[in-house]
């Protein structure tokens, strides 16, 4: 027998290694997250309007029992979040902890309400948790950013003003005749009179 | 008979029933979870309202406009070349062609951005790629391009620039200084989805947002 | 891990070849997505010559204007400078197990000139069937059955079992 | 998902044929170190004295599929982006037919007979000689041939799949009897008289 070790033992230690390789292979393929809805369910899921909460409802703390979750990274989360609000990165949203933390809010009856810097941000991480079967969580509308803004300017939250509701349109098609009607203005280009870099104020922003 | 190759004929069905054992992962026509996390993460799936706009003047023959508001509000107005697939009818296999002609950058906008998000996620877990976001939307869009307001006199040079970039496509889209009725977006390609209704809205919401 | 002959030649042992053989093929797969072949090569230089020749007879004809066309080319010059890989291959092959000789290979009951014969009107064959099946042993049958694809293995099934019958009835000139 | 490389764009399609010839190479060198450029060794098959063909042939099948399924399964490999040969069915047994009568002719097959050339074979120069002239032939006769050249089109179809089984099982069976076939093989060629070649 040792002798058939010696003589074959390129074969044999290649048949352990494929084995092993195998093993690792069945282990490490086990997904941990796996989908409970399908694509179709999913979509239906979209259409429940429940899951987003004003900003306003957030700050009046309407819900007491709801855990605030940050998604945004930890470095943007120690500069500034919502009191209260606990941060789980976007990336970290499946780590076993993160899991564990949504399963024990939902045995608890609670509900997670995620934010970003704003809606879109927390819209994906929200989606996701939905179809891979987390259902206490909801979503901020506005963000983080419109948040931010509250306690300076709390004439926001009168209602009419819909900033923060993402998909209202705002569009104005007469925009578009009106202007057409118009004499031909010159489109005003001001000479760039002198370049001052003020506090770097993104321009894109359409003043909401 | 050599020993050896008997080991080599064990190694073989060994191998072979490693296959029937080990979880097959192109089977899944899904996305995983985890990969939609790092897809979610990634900022290249957002597309700016300004980067389409230029794209849209310039005739991209690449970009896909895709719209996902309903039917009702597409009719009203669309950017140009868009095609209209309602969030609900996303994934319909009717649009699977659609959504993977190669060489083609498909980029969802709806009023906000979250809906556009939503369907780009559904697409991206059935594996559709060249999908991208426009990111704030037709507000945005309408907000910066069509009324976007004059930048500070003390604003840097690229914002200026910008805004001078922004005068233009307005003129573009609203078709300053042409005939009425004819807006000059109509020119642009595939004009056939554009429609750029003409009867007074009902009304201007959102102030001055 | 290798078999000593009488006639003095070395060749690998058939698995050990089979192996490395296998491994090649995986590189190719891996590489750029599909599988060896060696007729299709020959196609393309029958294409080519009757292209430089008579250039109208080959627009013309049904079966060179599919290759001439300018979208079917790369995949045909590259199974052409995968020929020539293989005869550089094959010689250097030749180099190391001293095989290097020309002769012509037959069996003591015919002559040679039989042989070649025979080996010219096969090819001719092969060269038909081969157009005909859209692929030789190597490009059909062998990368066909390493993808899994029916059509593979039908054409492995048909040469290997026609042939088999046919040895038998040309069974003077082998033994 | 980084495979195949050139179709992906891993590599770039301009080093097609650097690898082609690379490739090419490693063919060639197996294929006739494997004793290839013998069509005597490659008819033995037939005759039971030598399998070689036989084992080297089913040994390389299944080591690249086996290979591709691995390397697909743990998602390194896009199966769907691999060339898969198309079935037509009357065409392929009907090639497949003319092909086999060739190669009890000849003795060899393309790929072999490009080897048998390296190594100075004068029959293998034949061949292919013959080869071209089988090509040139078809290529001329093609409207006589069209009808049967397009005929039972099936589209790229898996062979697992048409016969309802999982590619893997379809694999693990076809090792199975592949190593079958190699036992039965070696003990035929034990008990067959040898030829001299």
């Amino acid at each position: 027998m040792k002798k058939f070790i010696k003589k074959n033992w390129i074969v044999l230690s290649a048949l352990v290694v494929v084995v092993l390789i195998i093993f690792i292979l069945l282990i490490s393929g086990k997904p941990s997250v796996t989908y409970k809805l399908n694509p179709q369910e999913a979509l239906i899921a979209l259409s429940d309007t429940s899951v987003f909460v004003s900003p306003a409802d957030v700050f009046n703390k309407k819900d007491k029992t709801a855990i605030l979750v940050d998604v945004r990274n930890s470095d943007e989360f120690t500069r500034g979040h919502i009191e209260n609000a606990v941060n789980v990165p976007v990336l970290e949203l499946f780590s076993s902890r993160s899991l564990r933390f949504f399963k024990d809010l939902a045995k608890s009856g609670q509900q997670a309400i995620l934010y970003g810097n704003n809606q879109l941000q927390a819209n994906s991480p929200w989606l996701l948790l939905k179809q891979t079967g987390i259902e206490n969580v909801k979503v901020m509308q506005g963000g983080y950013d419109f948040y931010k803004m509250l306690p300076v300017n709390d004439s926001l939250l009168k209602t009419g003003n819909l900033c923060w509701k993402n998909e209202i349109p705002v569009i104005d098609t007469a925009e578009f005749n009106k202007k057409a009607a118009e004499p031909t203005e010159p489109v005003a280009v001001k000479k760039p009179v002198k370049v001052i870099p003020v506090k770097k104020e993104t321009s894109s922003g359409g003043g909401c | 008979m050599d020993r050896r190759y008997t080991i080599l004929a064990i190694l073989a069905i060994v191998l072979a029933a490693g296959l029937l054992v080990i979880p097959d992962k192109s089977k899944t026509k899904e996305t995983s979870p985890e990969s939609m996390l790092l897809a979610v993460n990634d900022p290249a799936r957002f597309i700016t309202t300004d980067d389409v706009t230029e794209r849209i003047i310039g005739g991209d023959p690449t970009l896909q406009l895709i719209d996902v508001r309903p039917a009702d509000q597409f009719n009203k107005f669309a950017l140009p070349g868009a095609v209209n697939i309602p969030l609900d009818s996303v994934l319909s296999p009717s649009y699977t062609e659609l959504l993977n002609q190669p060489g083609k950058k498909n980029v969802f906008y709806s009023n906000g951005d979250t809906d556009a998000d939503a369907a780009w996620q559904l697409c991206k877990r059935l594996k559709t790629d060249n999908i991208y976001v426009m990111k704030g939307g037709l507000n945005l869009w309408f907000n910066t391009i069509i009324k976007g307001a004059e930048p500070v006199s003390t604003a840097s040079g690229n914002d200026l620039d910008l805004y001078s970039f922004r005068q233009a496509a307005r003129q573009f889209f609203t078709g300053q200084g042409q005939v009425v009725g004819t807006p000059k977006a109509d020119e642009v390609k595939k004009p056939v989805k554009v429609n750029v209704v003409k009867k007074p809205v009902e009304e201007s919401s959102g102030g001055g947002c | 891990m290798e078999n000593k002959k009488k006639t003095g030649t070395t060749y690998l042992n058939p698995y050990l070849g089979g192996f490395l053989f296998g491994l090649v093929l995986l590189a190719t797969f891996i590489i750029t997505g599909r599988g060896m072949g060696a007729s299709g090569a020959v196609k393309s230089t029958v294409a080519e010559a009757v292209n430089t020749v008579a250039p109208s007879h080959a627009e013309q004809s049904a079966y060179y204007s599919k290759f001439v066309a300018d979208d079917a080319h790369p995949m045909n010059t590259w199974l052409v400078f995968e020929v020539l890989g293989m005869l550089a291959g094959a010689f250097l092959s030749g180099l190391v197990f001293n095989r290097l000789k020309f002769k012509v290979e037959h069996s003591p009951k015919i002559t040679s000139r039989r042989r070649l014969i025979f080996a010219l009107s096969g090819g001719a064959l092969f060269g038909i069937g081969s157009q005909l099946a859209k692929g030789c042993t190597s490009g059909a049958a062998l990368s066909g059955m390493a993808v899994l694809s029916l059509g593979g293995f039908i054409t492995m099934m048909a040469i290997f079992g026609t042939a088999f019958v046919f040895a038998w009835v040309f069974k003077k000139n082998w033994i | 998902m980084t495979g195949p490389l050139i179709p992906m764009g891993v590599i770039p399609q301009s080093w097609d044929n650097v690898f082609a010839v690379l490739l090419g190479m490693g063919f060639g060198f197996v294929l006739e170190g494997s004793g290839f450029s013998s069509s005597r060794k490659i008819i033995g098959t037939f005759f039971g004295y030598d399998f070689v063909v036989l084992k080297v042939f089913f040994t390389a099948a299944i080591t690249a599929m086996i290979g591709l399924l691995y390397l697909s399964q743990i998602g390194w490999l896009d199966y769907s982006l691999l060339y898969i040969h198309p079935t037509y069915l009357a065409s392929a047994i009907i090639g497949g037919i003319v092909m086999g009568i060739g190669f009890a002719m000849g003795g060899f097959c393309p790929g072999t007979s490009f080897c048998g050339v390296a190594i100075g074979k004068i029959d293998a120069m034949l061949f292919v000689a013959g080869l071209y002239l089988g090509v040139f032939i078809f290529s001329e006769a093609f409207p006589l041939f069209e009808k049967l050249y397009n005929s039972g089109f099936r589209g790229s179809v898996l062979v697992s799949d048409s016969l309802g089984m999982s590619k893997a099982l379809f694999a693990f069976l076809l090792t199975l009897a592949a190593i079958g076939m190699f036992f039965g093989a070696t003990w035929l060629e034990r008990r067959i008289k040898k030829v001299e070649y």
